[in-house]
């Protein structure tokens, strides 16, 4: 049985009691749903955010979103997963990345998730820029991205 | 003719997000940085940052790939999205 | 600061919307949310599970789900998190149990939320009947909950 | 007086869920059982059944744990809830 794969890239909000919905639909032989959403936090490095600018690559963000999607696919037994990623102008407690996984198994279903999360964050090609008291700047990636993301490596 | 794409804050600090380059081959990403760099400031500094990050066609890439006619050569920071 | 912590038994299914709602009000510090949903499959060993049957044991369950938690928040830097388990009948496809919780960063809340659904699964005094097309039977514990249990054990 | 309680399979098999049981000290848990196989089948392979959980007063005991007047000794099998 193949794997239902999505990613989507939008400037739009999504719902998440919609975003279950599409997970547990017809899919009654899957016991474990995982999922992680992330959201702007109003604080980072000790200065208020008051707003965040994301941009992206179009075309190889998806791109990447779906290799990512394929790879957690084919090492572990998921049956559904879906990525959402927000891009543009958005506020401190807006949501900005869901992650959401089906599987039989629950541990499948919670690594797939993680990995997916971790991946996205080291590899797809987004960029925020927060806008604070003391004005603009982008975010430096950090290390710990990083380390995370290597120890999902084979 | 390849595009060059500049994406966050190199397109911000180059004030350009894309640019269409005329390139003889053969001619890899190491080319076409070192032709950048001669524009001069805030192009040698940005180009020299030792977090550059470049995909070609949308792939992560290295400063060795030989580039083609029509390529899409992309230069940005690391990724800092999720 | 203090973690949010809360665990229900209850007979009533819940909505996912209303709990992420819970998760994410007045908690925009936050960053990072993760959720385990699980839910009746239509199969178990082969056998096709029509309805099932969830006992547990009043009092005994509030308590070990609390210490979970408590332990939870003691091992991992988590704001809140919520418990719901139900009990009584269900049918293929209702959701049986939510794990959720929230975190300035997601490392933590995944650990959280699959430490919890692990404990939950081999400590907490619950016990299903399935009732499948060739009649009704107690399930079995599984080797493979004990194993992820003891993974979390210091 | 103790409180014994039974569930699952165990309160299906036994026919019962709760009773309660006059006990002379000093009284351990294994004591019970002992005293309870006596009755018989289905008591007496009922509680032998190696994956047999106890828990005293809502806690997970041991066999060796000595009772007291009042308290709640519950008897199940391993747990499959989530």
């Amino acid at each position: 049985m193949s794997s239902l794969l999505e990613a989507y890239v939008q400037t739009e909000d999504f719902d998440i009691a919609q975003e279950y919905q599409y997970l547990r639909e017809n899919n009654s032989e899957c016991g474990a749903f995982v999922s992680f959403l992330g959201q702007v936090r109003d604080f980072n490095e000790g200065d208020s955010v008051s707003s965040l600018e994301l941009e992206h690559y179009p075309g190889m963000t998806e791109a990447v979103l779906n290799k990512l999607l394929q790879e957690a696919s084919d090492r572990w037994a998921i049956s559904r997963a879906k990525i959402i990623h927000r891009v543009g102008a958005l506020q401190a407690s807006d949501k900005i990345v869901w992650v959401a996984v089906s599987s039989a198994h629950r541990a499948d279903a919670f690594a797939a998730c993680e990995f997916l999360i971790d991946a996205l964050k080291t590899q797809a090609p987004f960029w925020k820029k927060e806008c604070a008291e003391h004005g603009e700047r982008w975010l430096d990636a950090k290390d710990s991205d990083q380390a995370k993301a290597r120890q999902w490596m084979k | 003719m390849i595009t060059l794409l500049y994406f966050a804050r190199y397109r911000e600090v180059l004030g350009l997000d894309s640019e269409q380059l005329v390139f003889a081959k053969p001619c890899t990403v190491q080319d076409v940085i070192e032709q950048l760099k001669q524009r001069g400031e805030p192009w040698s500094s940005t180009l020299s940052d030792s977090k550059l990050m470049l995909a070609v066609n949308q792939t992560i890439a290295s400063a060795e790939q030989e580039l083609n006619d029509g390529d899409e050569l992309a230069f940005f920071p690391p990724v800092t999205g999720g």
